[in-house]
């Protein structure tokens, strides 16, 4: 049958695209929220918008395999340069937009870029400012015309040039496209996307057209997903979670992907769209429901009754209702009045009355949120996966949340855990390589095709994955018991004062922590309790918060007592650290994940402090504020011991 | 609370520019309208059409035409009532002089004579502001007081003063019973409320309000404050005008000039204050709560009086009706200094944020 | 900087405006060229203000003239002023506090309007469809300003800061040839002041706008603007590049006087 | 001519009258920027106060026809007066800091019908006469000059010469008192004013007894020629172009400006009466006002308003 080979030849996302523009020409694909107004690319206008970006493309003389770089926030014509590179056998390559210059020269040099397309004149700066260091360069072409009048080099192009270019060409060879489209294969690489790396110079990760659209295809079945869906797209473009949900399942299902105005308005923005199906990093959730308090402190005394007696009644029974579980007829009823007085409203200004799945990843969640989300009714789910993995591994199935896991393998993907208790999975979504780097790809898939994905974890009874740590920060205490850093870090950091936490022991005789507060949260509790204080630094040093977090950590201790071979890693002591941890100065990621040898090493003699016993330390730390000017910021940090807890209770129960 | 906006994005100017942007509140209009054409002939009596409805009908109009020129154009008017009475005697004349001159043409003529001489009494507001302003225009509404009652040109030559018409019917419509005038001045009010809505959210209405409140900086960009203030006064008094016919000729049926005196000015005035100036909805909360108000007092007084035991009189009512009227009033301005209008706008603002308080 | 400075496009000679006696500016003359920004300094009290007042008409002068493209008025009036394409901003924010930021970009663009009140009242052909493309016009306007947050927030309830930018918005909104701005930096924050400069240039160079500009705050004066006048007591004491002007002595000590 | 000068002066005596209620506007306006249209309701409700304490005080205590009663009642209405305006400024104007004149305004008309409701409960709503004793013959002056001489209402000339005396003792009160200077400052800035020390509110009250003074004067002086009734607050109405026409905020405007209504009046009814109908003294002023506002927007003696941008 016809249908069937042309459904078999939806093997690439150029395919997908003229498939979508054929079959639902005149369905919205795109949106962008511009001018006051959301403006709509239909799916024929997408194709023939991407048509002119290929044929200009292939004019300026782009050549089959070649990386071109995409910097910038989520833009509807960032999108279509994809696509556009990709018909032509190219491989898209988007940067993080807060990449500073010499960030991104590395990934620039690497790729041997020779084509960029930026959004803007602040990322044509950066350019500018590596143009010595990029010999390979030809052209720069940017979306935004603003302030741009005065470039005058002739390498610097409006990508409005570029398409008006690429539709006179494709008049003069009207089967070019058509030809390059054919020529693509479903193994070719379809993106590049660079994994920041804890450690070492970024890696490209090389992904198929097959992965991705493998991966795509396989959460949409999973989540019966259609082509009616709206999905906000603002994440960075680099994120692989980006790329899955807002390019591949796009373009998998056709449904519509919409880019908020400005960072300012992301909220106003998701209110207006409502999107049906939802991604955020856990982040963003833990920010949403802080907002949510905080806000409701504000409210009169019965409103906030209202709201904390609606809110316990979803705690015992929303998220049940959720998953189709029995609940008891009243607390049907009490959650119906719920709905209508408080979730539902709440839903709204949220923008999440219309999801219909939300997802999480990235990082561990933390339980109460997780159940606040799911229980006022937003279908809420963790997945996780890697660069490497397409960001596919394993996905909650709907009626199955356990809080403490990440669900199941998902469709067509197995998972199997190494004597070590790393996870090992193997499934047409893995990586073809890394760029230029047969070494890093040898090493990180085995013999049997398996990625090694360096996290260690367990498969509980009833098939659940569950994520302990990463398996190289597995390590072990002086005594020889296990200590798995990341795993105590999530459960401090759970708590809505603590922000990042940082704890040694691997080789030690004991665990201890630096802390950073969340100035936020801990500021509005300091401003209730009429505590004043001049910015983070003098937060941080006062008593009353040591004592806050103090409480906060020996509850952890208490935790942790039952979580078996973890018992022993209960936190000694700790102290706050005098500035927040920052990926300006190389602390974090990009993707804020602590980088604990850096740390460890930039505050030596912090830790030194700790191990040896002092009450206090003084430390001088040099910073980088955002306008790029430095300076330094200095303290004589506190040191406390905290409350541990035998093990003795435990056994005597 | 009851608002679920999400979704309901804007892909054009058209769409985002709507008099009601929010489905919610399409769909509440629209379940207004249909309750206010169709569900309220059925269910309601006459005693209510007559002393209430018809009367909140053609007031509201009237404090429509007075909200575009307080409210939107800030130029105070203590004359409302006199150009109600223009309209009035002006369709009057049209009707009875012309032979065969129908209903609605009489009506909108009425209007369109207060047009022309609120234009004309409107001159001195380019000479003058507020308070000194708002004197200005008592004098007209003196002096037509004046014409009406000694010139008897207009009253038709009638001996007792006072004019009557009878017969009203438009297209082979008879408007004779409460229900049928009821749903004439529902239906001119309707259409007449849109195009009200559709000047003040156009170029003309952002001409009125930057008059009102930065003249000198509306003139330097170009707006002429002889054509926004005089237009305010024309339409305004168009529809106060008309108002006024519908007044005389659909509620009244018989008037003299007392009908329109300087008490029904300061109404008129109280209504757009109380409901809230430069607001639409404000000019329905206005003339209801007017309207109502002595009604419902009328009504209650006795009661409260029986249950206390205080024997009240019939003049001990209308008098403690002043006090009460008066003492709300006051009490209104200064608890809601903006009317009622915004309050119902903080209400639905808290209904679109709820649960969140702000 | 590829914009080109051109002819004058306005003249001021000997203009001369008092009040009841009281002498505001004394035989004032300048000139401004088309595409240029000119700035007017002096104390507080030097007529600054009172000279941007005659130039569009808002003040009467009762000696002088102002020649605009070659056309002699010697009594100018706002509305003319406007129609001739020059517009303003306000040292003390003269924005329509009851409206929106929207409708009062959307009052800049008036003078554009050609339907009438009754196709207005009608929202009908000719008005709706202005209405729908002078709102695309302000869009645009937000867009380049970048208030876009607040697009729909009345202006009263707007930091100071932003209320500058929305007055600066309105003006442009007319899409003006000639840019009157008073005091535009006044009361402002460091960073504010930055973007506000931005816009400045940004406005003269990508519509080639013609900027007449009081400020204070003397570096930036010097910084952005091409020619200097400086007035002290309604008089002129000095005109000429921003170098030349810092030189000359008469402007020192007027100005060493006045500040310290 | 005779007639002519008759005419002229017995507009001088009414107009004396209205200067005397526009003064009471122009304070009221002057200390607080309320445009007050109680002062009608304000002039009723002394008017009636003094008729009715005029006729229980003698019943009450036993004297008949004596003037002594008579005064006994005037001091009462004036202490009735006093009370309302301490009402005022407790109850409402207190709360209207910093309002909108059309607000104020309508404040001021919720008052008009507070006060016309509780005069009509606690004094009555009939008609009632106030008698203080005034001559109510007329006198011939100057029968030398003119033949049959000029024909004054004694009553119409004690009258105006009681308002004059008022008007005059008011302006020096203003002019020359400390309160008066505090009154003045109140008026030219009042965040000044209150920064300096000078206690706002009480120079409402005062304000306002002084206005409920006026009124009393006002409503004795025309409870006697009309009789006291509820259209007596639409004759106070009459004394609103007076202050359009002298400026809102100058005394000697009110005074002048009360002259040139008052003769405006009688000689309109007079000479143009016949011409074009009856009554037209109802509207004339505010016609005259009128015009005169499209020369002089400010008033006669109004501060010229510089805009400045």
């Amino acid at each position: 049958m016809p249908e069937t080979a042309s459904s078999q030849a939806l093997d690439t996302f150029p395919r997908l695209l003229l498939n979508h523009a054929r079959i639902r020409g005149s369905k919205a694909a795109m949106r962008e929220k511009d001018l006051g107004i959301w403006q709509c690319w239909t799916w024929q206008g997408v194709a023939d918008e991407v048509r002119a970006l290929a044929c200009g493309l292939a004019e300026m003389g782009f050549k089959r395999g070649e990386n071109v770089a995409i910097v910038g926030d989520n833009r509807p014509r960032m999108y279509m340069m994809m696509t556009a590179v990709q018909c032509l056998g190219g491989v898209p390559l988007p940067l993080y937009q807060d990449a500073v210059a010499s960030e991104m020269l590395f990934v620039l040099v690497d790729a041997e870029v020779r084509f960029l397309f930026v959004e803007d004149q602040e990322q044509v700066d950066k350019v500018l400012e590596l143009q010595e260091q990029l010999p390979q360069l030809r052209h720069l072409f940017y979306d935004d015309p603003r302030g741009m009048r005065h470039y005058t080099q002739p390498f610097i192009h409006d990508v409005r040039e570029l398409m008006e270019m690429g539709r006179l060409h494709n008049r003069n060879h009207p089967d070019l496209l058509a030809t390059e489209v054919a020529a693509g294969a479903p193994h070719d690489v379809s993106i590049m996307l660079y994994t920041s790396g804890t450690t070492g110079k970024p890696k490209g990760v090389c992904l198929t057209h097959d992965a991705f659209i493998c991966a795509a295809r396989g959460g949409v079945e999973f989540d019966h997903l259609s082509e009616d869906e709206d999905i906000l797209s603002y994440l960075p473009m680099a994120w692989v979670g980006d790329h899955l949900f807002s390019f591949a399942q796009a373009m998998v299902t056709g449904f519509t992907i919409n880019c908020p105005e400005s960072a300012e308005t992301v909220m106003n923005d998701l209110r207006e769209i409502g999107p049906t199906y939802y991604f955020a990093p856990p982040r963003v959730f833990e920010n949403l429901l802080t907002q949510v308090m905080i806000r409701m402190e504000d409210a009169s005394a019965i409103k906030q009754k209202m709201f904390h007696y609606f809110m316990s009644v979803a705690r015992r029974s929303g998220a049940e209702i959720l998953d189709s579980k029995p609940v008891s007829f009243s607390d049907r009823v009490l959650y119906a009045l719920g709905n209508f007085f408080v979730f539902g409203p709440l839903k709204n200004v949220l923008g999440m009355s219309r999801v219909r799945v939300a997802y999480t990843a990235g990082a561990a969640i933390g339980p109460d949120l997780f159940r606040f989300y799911r229980s006022i009714g937003i279908n809420l789910k963790q997945l996780y996966g890697q660069t490497e993995t397409c960001a596919y591994v394993c996905l909650q199935p709907d009626g199955e949340i356990k809080f403490d896991s990440v669900g199941k393998p998902a469709p067509g993907v197995e998972v199997k855990i190494a004597d070590n208790g790393e996870i090992l999975v193997r499934g047409p979504m893995l990586l073809k390589e890394y760029y230029k780097r047969p070494d890093a790809t040898a090493e990180a898939i085995n013999a049997d095709g398996y990625f090694m994905t360096g996290d260690a974890g367990l498969f509980d009874d009833e098939g659940h994955l569950k994520i302990i740590d990463r398996a190289k920060d597995v390590g072990k205490l002086a005594n020889g018991a296990m200590f798995a850093p990341n795993f105590i870090e999530n459960k401090l950091k759970f708590f809505p004062f603590v922000k990042e936490a940082v704890v040694f022991g691997d080789r030690r005789e004991m665990v201890c922590a630096f802390i950073n507060i969340d100035i936020g949260a801990v500021g509005n509790w300091a401003e209730r309790r009429g505590i004043a204080y001049s910015g983070y630094t003098d937060l941080a040093a006062k008593p009353e918060v040591y004592g806050l977090i103090q409480d906060s950590i020996e509850q952890v201790n208490a935790e942790l007592v039952g979580e078996g071979p973890l018992a022993d890693s209960q936190i000694h002591r700790f102290l706050i650290l005098h500035k927040e941890l920052d990926p300006d100065d190389d602390e974090l990621t990009r993707t804020r994940k602590v980088r604990r040898g850096f740390v460890a090493e930039k505050y030596g003699v912090l830790i030194d402090a700790l191990y040896g016993g002092k009450d206090s330390q003084f430390i001088e730390t040099a910073v980088k504020f955002e306008d790029g000017r430095q300076g330094k910021v200095a303290a004589d940090l506190v040191i406390r011991d905290l409350k541990t807890f035998g093990t003795a209770g435990r056994e005597a129960a | 609370m009851l608002y679920r906006e999400n979704g309901q994005f804007k892909t054009s100017y058209a769409a985002d520019q709507q008099i009601f942007p929010i489905a919610q509140d399409r769909w509440a209009i629209i379940g207004i309208l249909v309750f206010a054409f169709v569900a309220v002939p059925l269910l309601v009596d006459e005693y209510l059409f007559r002393a209430i409805l018809i009367p909140f009908l053609i007031l509201s109009l009237a404090a429509l035409g007075v909200n575009i020129l307080v409210g939107y154009c800030g130029q105070i008017t203590l004359g409302a009532g006199a150009f109600m009475a223009i309209g009035a005697y002006a369709a009057y004349n049209f009707h009875i002089r012309i032979e065969g001159m129908p209903l609605l043409v009489s009506l909108l003529l009425g209007g369109f004579t207060t047009a022309v001489v609120g234009i004309f009494f409107g001159i001195p507001s380019l000479r003058v502001r507020g308070l000194y302003l708002a004197v200005a225009t008592l004098a007209a509404q003196f002096f037509t007081d004046w014409v009406f009652l000694r010139i008897p040109w207009f009253t038709d030559n009638s001996s007792s003063g006072s004019v009557s018409v009878s017969n009203l019917h438009v297209m082979g419509w008879q408007i004779n019973n409460p229900v049928s005038k009821y749903l004439f001045c529902l239906g001119f009010l309707t259409i007449f409320a849109l195009l009200a809505k559709n000047m003040t959210r156009s170029a003309i209405g952002r001409q009125w309000m930057a008059i009102r409140d930065m003249d000198v900086a509306a003139e330097v960009i170009g707006i002429r404050p002889l054509f926004a203030k005089l237009s305010a006064f024309a339409v305004s008094s168009f529809f106060i005008g008309t108002a006024g016919a519908l007044w005389g000729f659909v509620h009244l049926a018989s008037w003299e000039p007392a009908a329109f005196s300087v008490d029904r000015s300061f109404q008129l005035l109280f209504m757009v204050i109380i409901g809230g100036l430069g607001s639409i909805m404000g000019s329905f909360f206005g003339a209801a709560f007017i309207v109502i108000l002595p009604i419902a007092l009328n009504q209650i007084l006795p009661v409260v009086g029986d249950l206390t035991g205080i024997e009240i009189s019939t003049a001990g009512i209308s008098h403690a009706e002043l006090i009460i009227f008066g003492g709300l009033i006051v009490f209104f301005l200064i608890k809601e200094p903006h009317g009622i209008a915004r309050l119902w706008s903080t209400g639905k603002e808290k209904l679109r944020l709820w649960p969140f308080p702000h | 900087m590829s914009r080109q400075i051109g002819e004058v496009i306005l003249d001021l000679k000997q203009v001369s405006l008092s009040f009841g006696g009281v002498k505001a500016l004394t035989d004032i003359s300048f000139d401004v060229r088309e595409h240029e920004i000119r700035a007017i300094i002096g104390p507080n009290g030097a007529g600054k203000s009172s000279m941007l007042n005659v130039i569009n008409g808002v003040y009467r002068p009762q000696l002088g003239e102002i020649i605009l493209r070659g056309q002699h008025f010697s009594k100018m009036n706002p509305y003319k002023a406007a129609k001739a394409g020059i517009s303003r901003t306000f040292q003390n924010i003269a924005l329509f506090k009851g409206m929106n930021v929207i409708d009062n970009l959307m009052t800049g663009r008036n003078l554009k309007i050609r339907s009438n009140l009754i196709q207005q009242a009608f929202w009908w052909g000719a008005a709706r469809r202005e209405e729908l493309a002078h709102r695309a016009k302000v869009e645009e306007v937000i867009d380049f300003l970048e208030i876009q947050h607040i697009r729909k927030t009345p202006v009263g309830r707007l930091p100071y800061g932003l209320q500058k930018r929305v007055d600066l918005g309105r003006a442009l909104a007319m899409e003006p040839s000639i840019l009157l701005l008073d005091e535009p930096m006044a009361g402002m924050n460091v960073e504010e002041k930055q973007d506000m400069c931005r816009f400045i240039l940004d406005v003269n160079d990508q519509f080639g706008t013609t900027i007449v500009l009081i400020e204070h705050d003397m570096a930036v004066v010097m910084d952005i603007s091409d020619r200097v006048v400086v007035l002290d007591y309604g008089k002129k004491i000095g005109d000429g590049e921003p170098d030349a002007v810092r030189a000359n002595p008469d402007v020192i000590s007027a100005y060493l006087g006045a500040s310290h | 001519m005779g007639f002519f000068l008759e005419t002229l002066i017995g507009g001088l005596m009414a107009g004396m009258l209205y200067s005397l209620v526009a003064l009471g506007f122009v304070l009221i306006f002057k200390a607080s920027g309320v445009f007050n249209f109680a002062q009608g309701a304000m002039v009723l409700f002394a008017a009636l106060a003094m008729a009715r304490f005029a006729e229980w005080i003698p019943a009450w205590l036993g004297l008949q026809g004596s003037y002594l009663g008579t005064a006994a009642a005037f001091v009462i209405a004036g202490a009735v007066m006093f009370v309302v305006a301490w009402l005022v400024e407790r109850l409402v104007l207190r709360h209207l800091v910093n309002q909108e004149g059309a607000t104020l305004l309508m404040a001021t008309l919720g008052i008009a019908y507070v006060l016309e409701g509780v005069g009509a409960s606690v004094f009555g709503d009939d008609i009632y006469r106030i008698n203080v004793g005034m001559p109510k013959e007329p006198v011939f002056l100057f029968e030398g000059i003119f033949p049959g001489g000029l024909l004054i209402n004694k009553e119409d000339f004690i009258a105006a010469l009681i308002a004059a005396v008022l008007v005059g003792l008011l302006t020096l009160f203003f002019q020359k008192t400390t309160t008066g200077r505090a009154l003045r400052a109140v008026a030219d800035d009042h965040q000044a004013a209150q920064s300096i020390g000078i206690p706002l509110n009480r120079i409402w009250v005062i304000v306002w007894c002084v206005a409920g003074l006026v009124a009393l004067v006002a409503g004795v002086i025309w409870g006697s020629k009309l009789g006291v009734q509820f259209s007596l607050s639409t004759v106070a109405l009459r004394a609103l172009p007076v202050v359009i026409l002298g400026g809102l905020t100058s005394i000697p405007g009110a005074i002048i400006g009360g002259l040139i209504i008052g003769v405006g009046e009688k000689l309109s009814e007079v000479y143009l009466g016949p011409m074009i109908g009856g009554g037209i003294e109802i509207w004339f002023a505010y016609q005259l006002a009128l015009v005169f506002l499209l020369f002089r927007p400010q008033g006669l003696f109004g501060e010229k308003i510089i805009d400045r941008v």
